[in-house]
Parts: structure tokens; C-alpha cells; sequence
């Protein structure tokens, strides 16, 4: 174990794969000598040079569907899309190219290619960058989601993503970049698909993903206080979504609240919620509650984007009206 | 000619194949044996005949949603072709496709594709995996003129330009985008006028003319396999049928129609094979009976293959 | 009244529109003398001439870009994308200029503009021309989202759709294009954001929409046979949804299946389930549950296919299940 | 010169507000008192400048995440502009846009984006519209030499052109998209290039010369009023500053860095000015402080104004 931010262990993950496999590249813009918007590819251009680590043309279409030829044709792309809001101009690469190319072609085609992007508000970037549309990906069958919370998990996913035979696409949070943790020294990998239990509780059992995890945990140190037990469940992977591990929480607890950074109307959470409306109806006691942003665009104003972010006290909120 | 005489009569019995492929989807499609959207070749089999015979399972391609004529070309098996259209389990694709998307990755055919230009930003990295790994491998992307309006091609050809890819960005100019005349959808007449804007060799040529298309796809091929970068060839050619089956085509001017199945590339071929005898009539009546029987014989495979069964609708979602 | 099919009707209403208002346009892929891929704009250009119904160059992302652009100026375009699958193209178009431009100006600037798209399988057209979306657009803060599954509602929810003054995305489904019933002459509007109740019933609600309607009405039929009353709730509009329509009819019901034709994972079904699971929690007797396609591409064989679609079978079978 | 003694003033007034904003959100930034991304236009005034004296309060433009100069050309209110970078109640957009969203509809500024490419095809829309109206208003579309390689690029300037819209297509070659140099992400020296592929005029000039821009941008803004359609302008200009504030800009060569700041476009419109006798140094330093004022006065009112109320979050989604 080592302490390592969020963004060193993503890194990591990538350095680590990318020395034992030459098939695995990594394309976008800025990812060369400027290390990427955040910095998350710094001194990845020097380490593996210019044939490995490429600066692309403004181009999100071609960076995304040169990414579906190349890893038709053998290669381990890991291409990145600065920010999650610019997913609209690959999204037909990704919906029906990168998605539906093995099936279409009756299993003969294997697309083994990382999207790296970055999402989420808080740091006055306002409407086009600042968005969290996890939910876009996950109603896509045929690609895979990670959104990593710990530092740990970004090694850890990073290097499961990689070595994934289908398309994934990676979730960065840009308000964890900094974020430090322990995190595994050499190889290691997370499991995609499956959930972490970040906290343990036994009264309600609260669901959350990337920078949320932290407001759960928050809020779960705040309501111990009030005597609440909260179990904090993050998924990591939210498609495969591992719902058994959702379920599992709720025998104890009986009650449920999601917690995500996007918008509530056709986020992730209202598909969890289903699921356990449907599979685990018998499980709970409670209305299941969403604590997310409104359905609203990202405001610019600070104070206003303030507000517009789920927080600790909104779930502190949530989960008393529960009880 | 240059080319020996082995090679012609193979571009004729491809360009024959291809022909009485899509005659026979025309009838099956109008007996109502194979479902969804038919897009048809006819008229512009000299333009993958040519060019794919440059080309070894080795080279990639992309193609489009009116595939079938570059699948035959690249060596694609008929049987399984037919049988995919019919959507049966012993199909490219296990049914799953149809002909909007057969595939045979292994013969380096990235696929059919119901997405009008998605074919180029594949083809481009298909050229950029040959390149990675300095193979001598080149990456052939099939498109339309109405294809070559949408942003793919714009970023495909300059990323390829840049990245000095081994690709050869083929148009094929019949001249419509469904309804729409190309003097409608843009406002030049040679596509590879475009080529200057990425800083690679554009021509255009007679996408009738097989020995024309074989050529200047020749030469970009030798061009891409030495490290010299991609190039974009525009064919002028023209489809016979409707835009699907099911199409009257009533957009289209008869007699500008009637002069060019004048010019159809089939013919033309016989003649020029009749003129400087490479074959003689019997010869090509021979041919001809044998690219039936191939036809009839696929027909006959696919009718009596299965249907998938109903599991394979939830497999290959995923891989491993 | 009178007797007129669904694409009749949508054209009616484009017609009626179109004939009051010289800034309405219609522009697309061969919509002109082709007359649109099923027939939608037959007539029109013969009707309007080529100034104001435009053929376009196979450009998805400027067709819906240059229509952001003209509303802002003034005008009204309804621009076509001839299939539903091809959003993807145009997506950071909706996402990030139609939809958002509003808010990020302020409130200072108005985009009255329509989007017709089709939608849905069952003609064999394979993975990419077969799918149903509206979840993408429903989690997109605002835009609006109709999909009627009438004659009537095809022609009403048009007009409603045109005279709006937000971007509002109108999807037909095409196997519905033929279906005949009865239309209102003249000018006729169906308020956006209205469900209809299709079926009165006492025992279970199903909610279900465009083409899943007709299969909701004959499971309906099927069940009254075996004494379950079921009533049948058609949003039309799903964004904004008409929420209070559904818990309404639990109240009588208790019991809710969701039916939509768009694969389950992410479909706007996990929504309506959520929005129950909190807000009408104490109305239900039984878990929530949705009849969707399965998570895979639509696969071309029209013996998958049909197994793929929801049906009137499966529909009536998850209804049982609950009793 | 042809041009009157007012109108170089004037360019030259609107040059200095543009980089004293400009100076004065460097200043603020590094404060902390704006915040989000910031990307300031010094270097580049000529270009916005020179091209929005050749418009009116009903043409159009649509600008950039670069987007200051281009708005404080069009007319742009700087207080309500500065009040916006604060995210005040009192800005352009009530504090909800920022920097990279300002707009004003009813100057025709359709607003900054920041979507890069994505005022293109916006502005095509705007020229639409002026045509279909059949008024003789413009719509001109800036953008960057690394939005030049997006797919809206190629989509709009071809409808632009087929269409004959009344566009005027401005890109701004600072020779950088972020950190990739012009060379390695296009393997042409002139955008303007690009204009063949659509059938439409393109020339390149020196952006830093505002009477450049202003004559070259006066013919195409001509041409679009008389119906004869769009036309690519490239302007070759540099940015003195980082991509965005906080950027070192590592990957530049401080020579070449050098040698372009020695073009600034303000520095040599001043010394035509004194040269020509248009005027003196002390009128210059007399026009510095009148400038410096209103970018004073604009900060004055964007710190006292208030935060938006938080009702204000879910306003402005839907019209009516
Ligand atoms: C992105 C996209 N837009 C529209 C369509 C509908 N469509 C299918 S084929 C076609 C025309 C294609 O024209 P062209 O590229 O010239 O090829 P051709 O059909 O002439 O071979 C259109 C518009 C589509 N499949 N994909
Ligand atoms: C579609 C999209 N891709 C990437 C970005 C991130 N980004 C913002 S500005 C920029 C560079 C733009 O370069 P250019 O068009 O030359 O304009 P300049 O910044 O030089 O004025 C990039 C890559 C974005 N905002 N939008
Ligand atoms: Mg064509
Ligand atoms: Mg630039």
C-alpha cells in the first residue's frame, strides 16, 4: 500500500498495463506533451513516446470510431474524450458502432477499447462541462460503465477496463482528481461488476457513485451521530450493475436512498429504484428516496452550482424524513 | 493492358457473382423471403471488383449499407451471405445482422453498415492498427457521395492525412444520396476535389471502368504499403435500381437512366474481353452459367438452414 | 371526425400549421419529392415548394445544429431524422445547444423547433434502424418528448409540438404509420404533457406508450377475459411526464406494469417505477413491473425479433404474475 | 487607405477595451474572483474587430469559448458582460452562462460556446434564417483553426454553400488547438484551403492587421447580402496567453512566442495611427485611459452587483 491520489492511481493503472502490452495505446487531445486537461496523463508521453501516447485533431467522431477499427483490428485503444459533456458528438461511434458491432456481427468481432472522459460540476465550468451522463452509457447494452470513487478503484478499474475485451468507458471525476487514498502498489485489479461496500450499516442503505460516495460517507458520519446506521453501497461499475450487492443491504435495512451528481429525471438512480421496486419489493419498508441534482442545466454562478449539487446535508435530510 | 488475362476474367466473374447476387435479392426481396432494407449494387460492380483486387485477407475494408458487391469482391463466401439475408443461424453474422451488417473480420471485412459515413472512422483506425504494428497491411474504406457530406469523412480523411495511415478513402459517386442529386447536396462536381483540404492525392475516375478503378487503386495501394499516406479515389458510377428495393426512383431522369445502363460496367467488360479476345462468347456463356449455379447453390444453402435459436438473442452482447 | 391513418394525421397537423405560419419550415433528408423514407411528407413539397420544404445533404449534425440556429433567429424549423438511431449524430446538438441554450443565455433566447424522428422495430431492419431512444432525450433537461400512438394524438401532439416554444422531439413509430382511427378536421391540439387514460380499468395500470399501446389495449382485452381489469395509461408526452395520471390510477389499481420498447436497463420505465417507488409508495400492493425489450441490440432474424419485442402476451403474463 | 479617420478610431478603441477586459480578467482569475475556465483573446483583436465593423445590431454571429473580443466587437454591454464572468444576477445570463456562454439575441450574438465547433452549424442556421426571411442580414461564424478539423465544420459550409446562405465563415488560426500545433493536426498550411471542397471562395489573410480583416470581411460580407453566398476567411493571428488562464503554454516555442508578439495587432494599428497622423500620442494615451474607465467602471458593477436569488436554479429551462 501506498498514498496515492485519485489521479496517480489512474495513471498508474495505465503505466502498468501499458508496459506489458505494446497493443495498448491511448489517443485524444492533449494527452501528449500538455498531460491532459487535468493532468491525468502527465509524463505518460514520455515514458511511452509518441507512438503510444497521441495527440489527436479536434475530432471527437474519428477519435472514437478510429478507437472501433483499431480494436477490431487488434489493438487495445484507450481513447480519451476531454469532457463527458462532448459524448454527443461520438455517441453514434458509441450507440451503434463500438456498442452493437459484436452483435451485429454474431460474435466475430472483439473491441477491446477504453473511453477515457471526465465528469461532474463544482468548479464553475457552468452547462457544457460540467455534466455527469453516466446514464446515456448504461442504457446501451454491449459497453461496459466504471466510475471510480477511491484512488484505489481508479488503479484498480483502470486496469480491469484495459483488460476488458469489450468497449468500456471510464468515468473520471474531476473533483477527485486530487483526492488521495492507500492504494495496492503493482498489479491489481477491480473486478468490474462488482460493488464496494464503503461503509457498513444496519438502518438504510444508501447507494452512491463517484464523488457522491463521498457526501454518503459524509452523511452516514453525520447521521451515526443521530443514531442512524447507514451502509454505504458504491457500485463502481454501473453497468454490469451488481444489484445482488443492493439487495443484500436492503434484508438488513429495509430502506433505500441513491445518490448521483445527475440530473433525476432518467438518471441511473430511477433504473436502481425500479429494480428494487421490482425484485426487492418484500425488502422495504420505506418510499425509496433520490437525492440528485434538479432537472435543471449546470449554472455558471458558484452559489447557485453550490445548490444545485446533491451534498452531505441533502441526504442527511433524505434519509431523517425515513424515520 | 498490362494486366494479364488471369486477372481479367477474374474481374468478370466477380463483377457476374455480384450481379446475379443482387438480381436475386430483387426476386427474393419481391417474394418476400428476405425482410428489412435491401440496397442493392447493380451497376456498380466494377468499383469494388477493382479495387479489392488489390487487396489480400491480410488488408482491411469497410463498407456500407449497400455492401454486398464489396463483400463478394474481398472474398466474402456467398453461402453465408445469402444465408444471413435470410436471417438464418448459418449466416455471417448467425442472423443477427442481415445485410445491412455482414461481416467477416477475418477476411478483413469490418462490416456492412446501416450508418451512412460510420464506415470511414473505422476504416481510418483499421489503417492506424496496420500501421502500429508495421504490417504492410492497407485499410480500404467504401462510401457514398452522400457519405462524403457527413463530418465522419471530414475527420477521418484528416486524421489519416496527419497520421499518414495507410488507407484508401474509395467514393462511390453514383451521383444520389437516396433522393437527393449530388448537384443538390454539394456544390462541386469531383468529390475528390475535397482530397487538397487534408493535404492527400484526390482523382476521379470511370467507376464503370474496372481496369480504370483496378489501376488507380493500384497505385494508392502501393502508396499506403510504403508509408506514404492515404489517398481518396472518387468513382463515377451509377445505381440501376431504386435506393432500396421497393424504391420507383421517380427522382431520377429516364434518359439520364437509360444512358447509363448504356454504360453498364458489365458490359463494357465483355465487350473489351470479346475485343481483344481474351474470351470468346461459349467462354462467357460458361462463365455466366457457372456464377448462376454459385447463386442458386448460396439460395439453396440459406432456404435450407435454421432459423438462430431463440438463445442466441441475448449472447454475443458481450464478449468473454 | 373523420377517418384518416396515423402518418395522415401527423401530416394533417403539419399541414394545418404550416399553412398559418410562413416561418415554419421543414427540412431532412429526402423529404421533399421523395416524399420521406415511409411516406411522412408526401405531399408537402407539392403543397409548399422547395423554400420551405428542404432537402438536405446527409449531415445529421447540421440539419438539428442549423435548426438551433434559425429558432434563435426567429424562425420555426421541424427538421427530420429519418431514423431515431441516428441521434446520435446530432446528439451534442440537443444536448448541449438546444436543449441548454435557453438556460445558459439567461432565458434570453427562445428555440421553437421540432425534431421528427422514427422510432421502434418488427420490419426486420436490423440493429440500427429498429431502436427506441426516447430515454436519451427524456433525460435531458429542456427539450420536450412526444411519442404518439394514435391517429388523433399523431395529428394534435404535432400541432401542440410546432406552436411550442421549446425544442421538442416528435417520435413516430413506424409500425404505426398505417394504423387508422378516428382524427378530429381542422386545427386540433393535444396539450403536451397530458396522458391519456386509453382504458378505464379497476385491478392493474398499465403504462405504456406509441406502438406498446395497441399491445397494452389487447392484453387488456385478453385479461377482461379472465376478469382482471386493467386500464391502460398512455403518457404521449414523456417529457414533461404526466405523473399525477399514473399515481391516480393507482390509487384505484395498486398494481403498475410499465411497458415500453426500448430495451429495460435506462429505459424511461426505471423513471415512472422510481417516481411510484416515492411519491405513490404507499399506493402499492405488488412489486412494479416492466415489460421492455431485453439488453441487446435488436438482431435482425425476424424470428428474434419477435421475440425481443413486448408483446400482448408478455404483457398479460407479468399482469397474472401479480395476482 | 480608403478607410475614414473615424473608423480606424474606432477600431482602434474597440481593440484597446477588448485587451484591457482581457488584462483585467487575467488580473481577477489569479485573484480568485472569477471563476471556471477562462480563455482571454489577447493577441487575436483584429480579427473580431475588423470583421463585426462590417456589421449591424440584425446580422448575426456566433462566437467561441474564446468568445470576449468577438462580443465586445459585436456591442457587447461590458458591464453586463463583466458582471457575467462574476456570475452575477446582473450579467448577461443571470449568472447562470459564465465566460463560455455569453450572449445577446438581440445584437445577433448567439452566444459564445463551449462546445468547440459547435457555433458552426448554429450559424449556418442564423444565415438560414436571414435568407429565408429575405432580409439582407449576415451571419458570421468565428471559430478556431482546431475547430476547423470537427465534423460541424465540413456539415456547415457545405449546406452553407448548396444553400447560398449569407455566411461568412471566420477562422481564427492562432496555429494552436490547446497544445497541438496546426502542423501535426492538419497536414495543410492554409485553412482557406478547405473552401474548394464547398465550392465557395477562401482566402487567407494576416489577422493581426485589422484593416486587413476589416477590407476582407467588407467583400464577403458584401457578397452574402447579394445573394451570392458564403465564404471562408482565414486569419492568421497567435494568442499571447495560455490556452486557458493557468495554462504555462510549455509546449510553445518561446521564439516564435516572441516574434508574434512583436505583431500585436494593437501595437501596429497604433503606430499606422502615427505614422498616418490619424493621431497623436497624447489622443493615444487620452483613448488608453478613456478605455481603461469602462473596464473599471464594468468591474465596479459586476462587484457590487448580487448573486442570483436561488429560485433562479430552475428558471430558464423551459420557455412559457
Ligand atoms: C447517418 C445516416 N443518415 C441517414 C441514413 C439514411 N440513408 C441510408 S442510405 C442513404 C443514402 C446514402 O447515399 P450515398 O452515401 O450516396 O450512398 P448510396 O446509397 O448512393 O450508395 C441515407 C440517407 C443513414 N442510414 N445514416
Ligand atoms: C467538442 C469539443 N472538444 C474539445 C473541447 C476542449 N477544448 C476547448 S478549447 C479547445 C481548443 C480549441 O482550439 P481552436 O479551435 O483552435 O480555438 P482556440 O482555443 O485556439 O481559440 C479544446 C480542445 C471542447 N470544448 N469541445
Ligand atoms: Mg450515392
Ligand atoms: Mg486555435
Amino acid at each position: 500500500m501506498t498514498q496515492m491520489s485519485y489521479v496517480e492511481g489512474l495513471r498508474d493503472g495505465i503505466r502498468i498495463e501499458m508496459k506489458k502490452d505494446s497493443n495498448i495505446y491511448m489517443a485524444g487531445e492533449d494527452v501528449g506533451i500538455f498531460g491532459g486537461c487535468f493532468g491525468q496523463t502527465a509524463g505518460l508521453f514520455q515514458e511511452f513516446g509518441g507512438e503510444r501516447i497521441i495527440d489527436t485533431p479536434i475530432s471527437e467522431t474519428v477519435i472514437v470510431g478510429h478507437a472501433v477499427g483499431a480494436a477490431a483490428a487488434g489493438l487495445r485503444p484507450i481513447v480519451e474524450i476531454m469532457f463527458i459533456d462532448f459524448i454527443g458528438v461520438c455517441m453514434d461511434e458509441i450507440l451503434n458502432q463500438a456498442a452493437k458491432m459484436r452483435y451485429m456481427f454474431g460474435g466475430k468481432a472483439k473491441l477491446p477499447m477504453v473511453i477515457r472522459t471526465t465528469c461532474g460540476a463544482g468548479v464553475g465550468a457552468a452547462a457544457q462541462h460540467s455534466q455527469s451522463l453516466e446514464a446515456f452509457l448504461t442504457h446501451i447494452p454491449g459497453i461496459k460503465v466504471v466510475m471510480p470513487a477511491t484512488p484505489a478503484d481508479a488503479k484498480g478499474l483502470m486496469a480491469a477496463a484495459i483488460r476488458d475485451d469489450n468497449p468500456v468507458v471510464y468515468i473520471e471525476h474531476k473533483g477527485l482528481l486530487g483526492f488521495k487514498g492507500e492504494v495496492p502498489e503493482g498489479e491489481y485489479v477491480v473486478p468490474l461488476g462488482k460493488a464496494d461496500i464503503k461503509r457498513e450499516g444496519t438502518d438504510v442503505t444508501i447507494v452512491a457513485w463517484s464523488a457522491m460516495v463521498h457526501q454518503a460517507l459524509a452523511a452516514a458520519e453525520a447521521l451515526a451521530q443521530e443514531g442512524i446506521s447507514a451502509e454505504v453501497i458504491d457500485p463502481r461499475t454501473l453497468a454490469p450493475f451488481d444489484k445482488d450487492s443492493v439487495l443484500q443491504s436492503l434484508e438488513k435495512t429495509g430502506k433505500l436512498v441513491i445518490v448521483h451528481e445527475a440530473v433525476k429525471t432518467g438518471g441511473l438512480g430511477g433504473e436502481i429504484a425500479a429494480l428494487v421496486a421490482d425484485e426487492g419489493f418484500d425488502l422495504l419498508d420505506a418510499p425509496i428516496k433520490r437525492v440528485t441534482a434538479p432537472d435543471c442545466p449546470v449554472p455558471f454562478s458558484s452559489y447557485l452550482e453550490a445548490h444545485y449539487l446533491p451534498s452531505q446535508d441533502k441526504i442527511v435530510k433524505a434519509v431523517k424524513e425515513m424515520f | 493492358m498490362e494486366i494479364t488475362k488471369e486477372k481479367l476474367l477474374s474481374f468478370y466473374e466477380t463483377m457476374l457473382t455480384i450481379r446475379y447476387f443482387e438480381e436475386k435479392a430483387v426476386e427474393l426481396f419481391a417474394a418476400g423471403q428476405i425482410p428489412g432494407f435491401v440496397h442493392l449494387y447493380i451497376g456498380e460492380e466494377a468499383v469494388a471488383t477493382g479495387a479489392c483486387a488489390n487487396l489480400t485477407d491480410k488488408d482491411y475494408i469497410t463498407s456500407t449499407h449497400r455492401g454486398h458487391g464489396h463483400l463478394i469482391a474481398k472474398g466474402g463466401k456467398l453461402d453465408l451471405m445469402m444465408a444471413e439475408l435470410f436471417g438464418k443461424a448459418s449466416g455471417y453474422c448467425k442472423g443477427k445482422g442481415g445485410s445491412m451488417h455482414i461481416a467477416d473480420v477475418n477476411l478483413g471485412i469490418l462490416g456492412a453498415n446501416g450508418i451512412v459515413g460510420a464506415g470511414q472512422p473505422i476504416a481510418t483506425g483499421a489503417a492506424f492498427a496496420c500501421k502500429y504494428k508495421k504490417t504492410d497491411a492497407v485499410s480500404v474504406c467504401f462510401f457514398g457521395d452522400g457519405a462524403s457530406n457527413r463530418g465522419t469523412f471530414h475527420e477521418s480523411l484528416n486524421m489519416a492525412s496527419i497520421f499518414k495511415l495507410p488507407a484508401v478513402y474509395i467514393c462511390e459517386n453514383n451521383m444520389y444520396g437516396i433522393s437527393n442529386n449530388q448537384k443538390n447536396h454539394m456544390n462541386i462536381n469531383d468529390i475528390s476535389d475535397r482530397a487538397a483540404a487534408y493535404g492527400m492525392p484526390g482523382m476521379t475516375i470511370d467507376g464503370n471502368d474496372v481496369i480504370a478503378v483496378y489501376e488507380a487503386v493500384k497505385e494508392a495501394v502501393k502508396r499506403a504499403r510504403k508509408g506514404d499516406g492515404p489517398s481518396l479515389i472518387e468513382c463515377k458510377t451509377w445505381r440501376h435500381r431504386g435506393h432500396f428495393e421497393g424504391d420507383p426512383g421517380v427522382y431520377k431522369d429516364p434518359k439520364e437512366q437509360e444512358t447509363w445502363v448504356k454504360k453498364d460496367p458489365i458490359i463494357k467488360l465483355e465487350e473489351k474481353l470479346l475485343e481483344h479476345k481474351v474470351v470468346t462468347k461459349e467462354e462467357i456463356a460458361h462463365l455466366q452459367e457457372e456464377a448462376h449455379g454459385k447463386i442458386e447453390a448460396a439460395v439453396e444453402f440459406a432456404k435450407n438452414s435454421k432459423d438462430p435459436s431463440l438463445d442466441e438473442l441475448l449472447t454475443d452482447v458481450y464478449a468473454g
